[in-house]
């Protein structure tokens, strides 16, 4: 286990792969997964204000490969942009449950590190690494475009050297997740994904997956199997 | 919340279906919901789901000492910034009586039109984005830009400033400011024919927003809409002309209005403010070098200020509409009360849901975009 | 003995048989074993479809000097082979679940009659088709026209009844115009026998050519429902019981087709047609029937498009669809006629599967209102296969076989340097994709009803012919020279150069089609596809229909998303105005007048004051003396009144 | 009627009516006490005869002390060009669990936002105004935040948690006697 800022990543996570060319092309995937990122840029709060400089054609992030995207099952990257309201954080959790793997947070503006100037507000969710495995933080108040970009950068380089394993964390230790997101939702809090599934289905369930929250959630959760195809006459 | 099981229950019989506009959503301005129930492509009611960017800053302010409280107030609105330091600093001068020096309230002005300039620039873009028409957005941008760089350089600060204080402004303006700010408003003014031909004449955008969204002048005022969007349906009401503050009694400018109230004559009027600040701009050009004198009154130590009890209900024109707040003081070192009517608060909840009726579905978000709503006036 | 006589004596026999036994249950059997064998014999003509001989039947008539005589060419062996596959594929179709749960909800009567309405139309048509002069042509036509309404007065509908009248008033006119044009054509030629009358046509003068042309074309395009004709044809066909409909839906209206070619395209040859000038225009004749077929294409596909009813969208595609083999074959060179020809059996096939979909779909749900459906591709997986598949042939995209119709049809238009026809194809396809895709959204894909919660799959009797539809779909796109052999006989027999083909697609100079090229590089884009997703990658996963991206928002079932009401709103709001009710308004003004002029002399018939209708008669017999009496006024002598009585009045 | 007519009208007017106390603060801002059950009454003669159209805001004072809540109608006249703040008090704990008036919605349509938000925020129950649910706390459970005896910090602190940063750097600086010297939550002013 080694560590991203305090996050304890579990950087051997799948199958070790013996094949001579496997490194060959898991390299040229991660190039190729760093040079097109696609952002759902959720206006949480401030921060997006700087986004429309930083996307823009003065500071011009598209040069960079990063492209703004409408929905989170194309996106690859999740920009939480400032303070989130415990009203707004239920949102952050869904949109980041129903992108794809690989997917990456950023939080941007000092709110998302640890409450920022809101630290006192009953309404703001403190820290946002508690709710979801954060990538990278942009600190500032707000961070510039510059800063935006830098962290964006971050991110790349993290992506191209095979570091940026932040979400599978979010299955591995998905009970810990679980655990803060029901001590301020409530015990019945539940998203429509089913991460533990996807866990399973991804390879990446570890014992700190399953936990008391999750039985909790099981208790109450009815099974959302999806409506299967069916050929019955 | 939990929710729900998904189990299928029998939906009513009718056509109707909903769609959810928002929270995240490109249609919409800020973090804020729109539930609308349609028919085909038709609005049958639309509800308003506000709450996504509340901080509970009234809550704040009251556990914050009275300087510390003019860190927090500009988050309020985000693109419109600097009226909410103003508003908040004159409602503390209200309650102790203070005389803001000349000096100051005329680099006050300056920056709150400079600041409506800047918000209007970025209007104009997400206005035009909802049209599918993206020049003009990228172009405001760019161009609002060039305002902030301005106001770091003033400031320190790009978008959040924390310049004026109780008593008038932190400091005085750099060296050879006003003139940088003079080659701003030339470039702006070389801009105007631009953005003409780019939106305000430009057919496809005109035919799009022409009759949409109409809002006559009694609605309006049954409404409470104030702002440009109320001098957009003919009436030509503006605080700074006839409820003053600072010195906008000694400035020379129009109040443009228009007739129609639609969606085009929200942005016509929203143009010729622009150019009305720009104007306001050069008499303050003028002007300020000739006014000579301290830019703030001596206050108190700030960490120990007991602002003397009181109350105070001040208003200013924010580029929003008007934007007011109440500060009551109990004598303390902190806020009694603060209550911020946020520009927004009137059309952006009770009168978007009423203009969406009947509405279509694609004239949705220029409707929400032409009335400038600013989501976390409304959340606070 | 020829095989036509057995075929035909077979037919007829095997109507007789049905009818007789439409009480008992056997009769689903029955009917299934009839079309098979009449399937049999028509494989034995088939060397018609590949240029043979015509076969003649040995019965004839002879009337006013006239033999008639009915015979089979490699045209109506085309035309013939669609009508009684269709016609096996229906009654397969409709032989088990659907026979038993229509049996409860009306009668074992009503289910016998729907068979013999089927039966004797399939006869009707062939003796159409077998017709060999414009006498027996005209007979099979009446005989068409009346088993048509037989099948449609079925329904005991309010609405299909209605239909049904609308029809047979259309139909009696297209019959008075046709019966017209025969006997002119019979005055100014002295024949009924197309031979001799292709002989004559080259003495006829243009007027009178473009006399009969516009006579035939009003009556046979009335059964095409071409514009101006088209309001009957949707509502009839959708009201029709389900199989009904995929049958009168999949070929009916292409008998008026195949009269047209016989009649226009064969005896007074295009040709002949194109040489008739419009005054006053830079048109010709053969312009006209384009452009009819064009805006046939248009119309009633962008009408198609407000339907809310799935049987009522695919019948007016078919109305829609009429245009293009109109179209087709106006152009008159062998690549257009080709495309039109080709796109009968194409057109056929995929509209017979549409429509058995929707009926599986009615079948299983009771319903066919989009407002009602939605979300059924998870119950019904293989009827939506057959859906998908059917509407990709209808909206002419590869591999399907619409799209080598729909492709011989704009390369014959561009070739032809006829830019603006081809843009109005193009405009018609434009809102086939939109309608199709209205089809299967609202049916299959979106939110699952709570009352459909529960439904299966359509029974194997109903799903085995859509699947051997699909089947034929995917197999003449993919290989559509077996297809165009028996075009290009129809071709030959029409006399027209039939087109150039091999079993993959069309031989041009310009760049032919090869389907089996295009389906080879399609399927290698789709094996990348699936290699990358299923085997590789191997990460897809199957979710739950809620969990679904609102804008952030939680969804609930409790709230309807799927808009299916007024599904394209915005477009119609744009182009809504410039046809809305024009057609209908004409039509209306017609009856209007009708029957204004029928009240009149109703009412002077039957007026309760003779004394008015005396003062009018002898008003109206002065007025014609006085009228005949002022002519020598113009010599200028004044005749005594007298002798202009004298004159005037017979004596 | 000219501005200072309708102030000078609306001064004498308003002298008249007893338990009503005019501040006139400044040229353009009067202060009106009013007590509650007259406060409808002020409105809608203020709204139909003294041409004071915009309702401005309705603000909402806790008096926790005094056992009231203070409720302040800001409304404005486009004519006399006049702001009147009519200030009322009602009391805080009613027999019901939250405290009761009357909507003005029926006279000021604005109202309707600022009594739901009042409601939100205070529990103040305005009778037959016409959006009396949540919409901004929609997903808050606790109680009405705003009123005084909600402790914010308390329930900050109960609530969340704060990130641990402590890095090698920042602890040399501390030993030094820098950095952070005091942590967030032990501010109190």
């Amino acid at each position: 286990m080694s560590k991203i800022g305090n996050i304890p990543v579990n950087a051997q996570a799948g199958k070790k792969r013996t094949n001579p060319l496997a490194g060959v092309f898991d390299e040229l995937v991660q190039f190729c997964q760093s040079r097109s990122m696609f952002m759902l840029h959720y206006c949480t709060g401030c921060g997006a204000i700087e986004l429309p400089p930083a996307m823009t054609s003065r500071f011009d992030m598209e040069r960079l490969g990063i492209q703004p995207m409408v929905t989170p099952r194309q996106a690859d990257i999740l920009l939480v942009t400032g303070y989130v309201s415990v009203k707004t954080l239920k949102r952050v959790i869904l949109t980041y449950e129903q992108m794809q793997s690989p997917k990456y947070v950023i939080g941007i503006c000092s709110c998302t590190v640890n409450g920022g100037m809101y630290w006192q507000s009953y309404a703001t969710a403190k820290v946002l690494n508690e709710y979801l495995p954060v990538d990278v933080y942009i600190a500032g108040c707000m961070p510039r475009p510059e800063a935006v970009i830098e962290g964006m950068r971050r991110l790349m380089r993290n992506i191209e050297e095979g570091k940026g394993h932040a979400w599978k964390d979010y299955f591995q230790r998905y009970d810990y997740y679980l655990g803060n997101q029901q001590h301020l939702f409530g015990d019945d809090w539940q998203t429509p994904t089913d991460i533990i599934g996807e866990a399973r289905h991804y390879g990446l369930e570890t014992e700190q997956t399953y936990g008391e929250h999750t039985r909790i959630l099981e208790q109450h959760q009815q099974p959302l199997e999806p409506h299967k195809m069916r050929i019955k006459f | 919340m939990r929710p729900e099981n998904y189990q299928l229950v029998a939906l009513p019989n009718s056509d109707e279906y909903e769609l959810f506009i928002g929270p995240n959503h490109p249609g919409i301005e800020g973090n804020y919901a729109f539930k609308l129930k349609l028919d085909g492509d038709r609005v049958i009611s639309g509800k308003a789901d506000a709450g996504y960017l509340h901080r509970g800053f009234e809550k704040l302010m009251e556990g914050r000492l009275w300087i510390q409280n003019l860190a927090i107030v500009p988050r309020i609105c985000v693109p419109d910034p600097v009226p909410m330091e103003v508003v908040y600093s004159l409602t503390v001068e209200d309650i102790e009586k203070m005389e803001v020096p000349l000096r100051g309230q005329w680099i006050r002005v300056m920056q709150l039109e400079l600041s409506r300039i800047a918000s209007h620039l970025f209007t104009f873009g997400g206005h035009a984005a909802t049209t599918g028409m993206y020049t003009p957005s990228y172009w405001g941008v760019a161009d609002r830009d060039l305002a902030l760089d301005l106001f770091e350089e003033l400031t320190g600060g790009r978008v959040y400033h924390i310049y004026n204080i109780p008593g008038g402004v932190r400091r005085d303006i750099p060296n050879g400011f006003l003139d940088r700010l003079s080659d701003y408003l030339d470039y702006l003014e070389t801009r105007q024919n631009d953005y003409d031909n780019l939106l305000f004449t430009n057919q496809v955008f005109v035919k799009r927003a022409r009759n949409v969204g109409v809002i006559n002048q009694e609605q309006a005022l049954e409404w409470g809409v104030t702002g440009p969007n109320l001098r957009a349906t003919g009436l030509a009401f503006d605080v700074r002309r006839d409820d003053p503050y600072l010195i906008y009694n000694e400035l020379d400018f129009e109040i443009p209005t228009q007739t129609a109230g639609d969606c085009l004559a929200r942005i016509l009027v929203r143009r010729d403010e622009l150019f009305q600040s720009v104007r306001i701009l050069r008499q303050i050009i003028k002007h300020l070098p000739s006014v000579k004198g301290p830019v703030r009154a001596p206050i108190p130590n700030p960490l120990a200020w007991n602002v003397s009890m009181g109350e105070s209900y001040c208003r200013v024109e924010s580029s929003k509409g008007e934007l007011a707040y109440y500060t009551v003081s109990d004598g303390g070192p902190k806020p009694y009360r603060v209550h911020v009517r946020g520009a927004s608060s009137m059309h952006a909840v009770q009168v978007l849901e009423n203009m969406a009726v009947g509405q279509r579905i694609e004239d949705i978000a220029q409707i929400m975009f032409s009335l400038d709503a600013c989501p976390p006036e409304v959340d606070r | 003995m020829s095989v036509l006589d057995d075929l035909l004596l077979f037919t007829a026999l095997a109507s007789v048989a049905i009818i007789v036994v439409r009480r008992f249950a056997s009769v689903s059997k029955l009917s299934v074993i009839v079309y098979a064998l009449a399937t049999v014999l028509l494989v034995k003509m088939s060397a018609l479809g590949y240029g043979g001989e015509p076969i003649y039947s040995s019965f004839t008539l002879n009337v006013l000097g006239q033999n008639l005589y009915w015979r089979f060419d490699s045209l109506s062996w085309f035309f013939a082979l669609i009508t009684v596959v269709i016609a096996l594929f229906t009654s397969v179709f409709m032989s088990g679940a659907w026979a038993e749960k229509y049996c409860q909800e009306h009668s074992t009567e009503a289910y016998g009659l729907l068979q013999a309405a089927l039966v004797l139309n399939v006869l009707s048509m062939l003796v159409l088709l077998a017709s060999g002069d414009l006498l027996s042509l005209f007979i099979g036509w009446e005989l068409v026209s009346w088993a048509s309404f037989m099948m449609m007065f079925l329904n005991q509908d309010k609405v299909a009844r209605k239909a049904a009248i609308k029809y047979i008033v259309y139909a009696m006119a297209a019959a008075m115009s046709i019966l017209m044009a025969i006997a002119m054509t019979y005055s100014m030629t002295g024949s009924l026998d197309y031979v001799q009358i292709m002989q004559a046509v080259a003495h006829l003068s243009n007027t009178q050519i473009a006399l009969l042309v516009t006579l035939y074309g009003v009556g046979f395009g009335i059964k095409m429902g071409v514009i101006p004709f088209h309001l009957w044809q949707a509502a009839a066909y959708a009201e029709t019981p389900g199989p009904g409909a995929v049958f009168m839906g999949a070929i009916s209206a292409r008998m008026g087709l195949y009269a047209l070619i016989v009649i226009v395209v064969q005896i007074f040859s295009l040709t002949r047609v194109a040489a008739i000038e419009i005054p006053y225009t830079f048109l010709n004749m053969q312009n006209i029937l384009a452009w009819v077929g064009a805006l046939t294409t248009i119309i009633p596909t962008y009408i198609a498009l407000k339907q809310n009813d799935a049987r009522y969208l695919l019948a007016w595609h078919g109305v829609g669809q009429g245009g293009y083999m109109l179209l087709g074959v106006m152009i008159a060179d062998s690549i257009g006629t080709a495309g039109g020809i080709m796109h009968v059996f194409n057109y056929a096939t995929y509209q017979a599967a549409l429509f058995m979909a929707v009926t599986a779909v009615m079948f299983r749900t009771g319903t066919s209102n989009f407002s009602k459906l939605g979300g059924l591709v998870t119950q019904m997986p293989l009827t939506f296969m057959v859906m998908v598949v059917s509407i990709i042939g209808l909206a002419g995209i590869p591999p399907m076989n619409g799209f080598v119709s729909k492709w011989l049809v704009y390369r014959a238009l561009l070739l032809d340097g006829e830019p603006l026809l081809f843009v109005a194809a193009v405009i018609g396809t434009l809102g086939t994709i939109l309608s199709v895709y209205k089809l299967v959204h609202n049916t299959f894909l979106g939110q699952l009803r709570l009352e459909h919660q529960d439904v299966k799959e359509a029974p194997l009797s109903m799903l085995l012919p859509m699947l051997g539809l699909v089947l034929i779909i995917f197999g003449t796109g993919v290989m559509p020279g077996v297809v165009l052999d028996w075009v290009a006989a129809a071709q030959n027999a029409v006399g027209i150069a039939p087109i150039t083909h091999n079993l993959g697609g069309i031989e041009l100079a310009q760049g032919g089609l090869d389907m089996i090229w295009v389906t080879g590089v399609m399927f290698y884009g789709f094996a990348v596809g699936a290699i990358v997703f299923y085997f590789l990658g191997g990460k897809s996963k199957h979710i739950h229909q809620f969990d679904n991206y609102a804008g952030g928002h939680f969804l609930t079932s409790k709230v309807r998303y799927h808009y299916s009401n007024h599904f394209y709103a915005g477009l119609m709001h744009l182009i809504g105005g410039w046809y809305k009710d024009f057609f209908k308004k004409l039509e209306q003004a017609l009856v209007s007048l009708v029957s204004f002029l029928s009240q009149l002399s109703e009412n002077f018939y039957r007026s309760a004051q003779p004394a008015v209708l005396v003062a009018a008669v002898a008003f109206i017999a002065l007025w014609f003396i006085m009228s005949s009496f002022s002519m020598p006024a113009d010599t200028g002598t004044v005749a005594p009144i007298t002798q202009g009585i004298q004159g005037g009045l017979p004596k | 009627m000219n501005c200072e007519e309708i102030n000078l009208w609306l001064d004498t007017l308003l002298a008249e009516i007893e338990e009503i106390e005019v501040t006139r603060k400044s040229e353009r801002r009067v202060r009106v006490d009013v007590p509650a059950s007259s406060l409808p009454a002020l409105l809608e003669l203020l709204k139909g005869k003294a041409s004071y159209v915009h309702l401005s805001a309705i603000s909402c004072v806790d008096w926790p002390d005094d056992e009231e809540f203070e409720l302040v109608y800001h409304c404005w006249s486009y004519e006399a060009k006049s702001l009147l703040s009519a200030h009322t008090r009602i009391p805080r704990n009613s027999a019901q669990e939250f405290a009761h008036y009357v909507s003005v919605y029926d006279i000021y349509k604005p109202a309707a936002f600022f009594e739901r938000d009042i409601y939100e925020m205070y529990g103040i129950y305005f009778e037959s105004s016409p959006y009396m649910e949540k919409f901004i706390l929609t997903e808050w459970n606790g109680p009405p935040p705003m009123r005084k005896d909600f402790d914010a910090e308390q329930y900050v602190n109960d609530t969340f948690n704060w990130a641990d940063y402590h890095p090698q750097w920042l602890q040399e600086l501390e030993e030094d006697g820098g950095g952070i010297a005091v942590r967030p939550e032990d501010i109190r002013l």
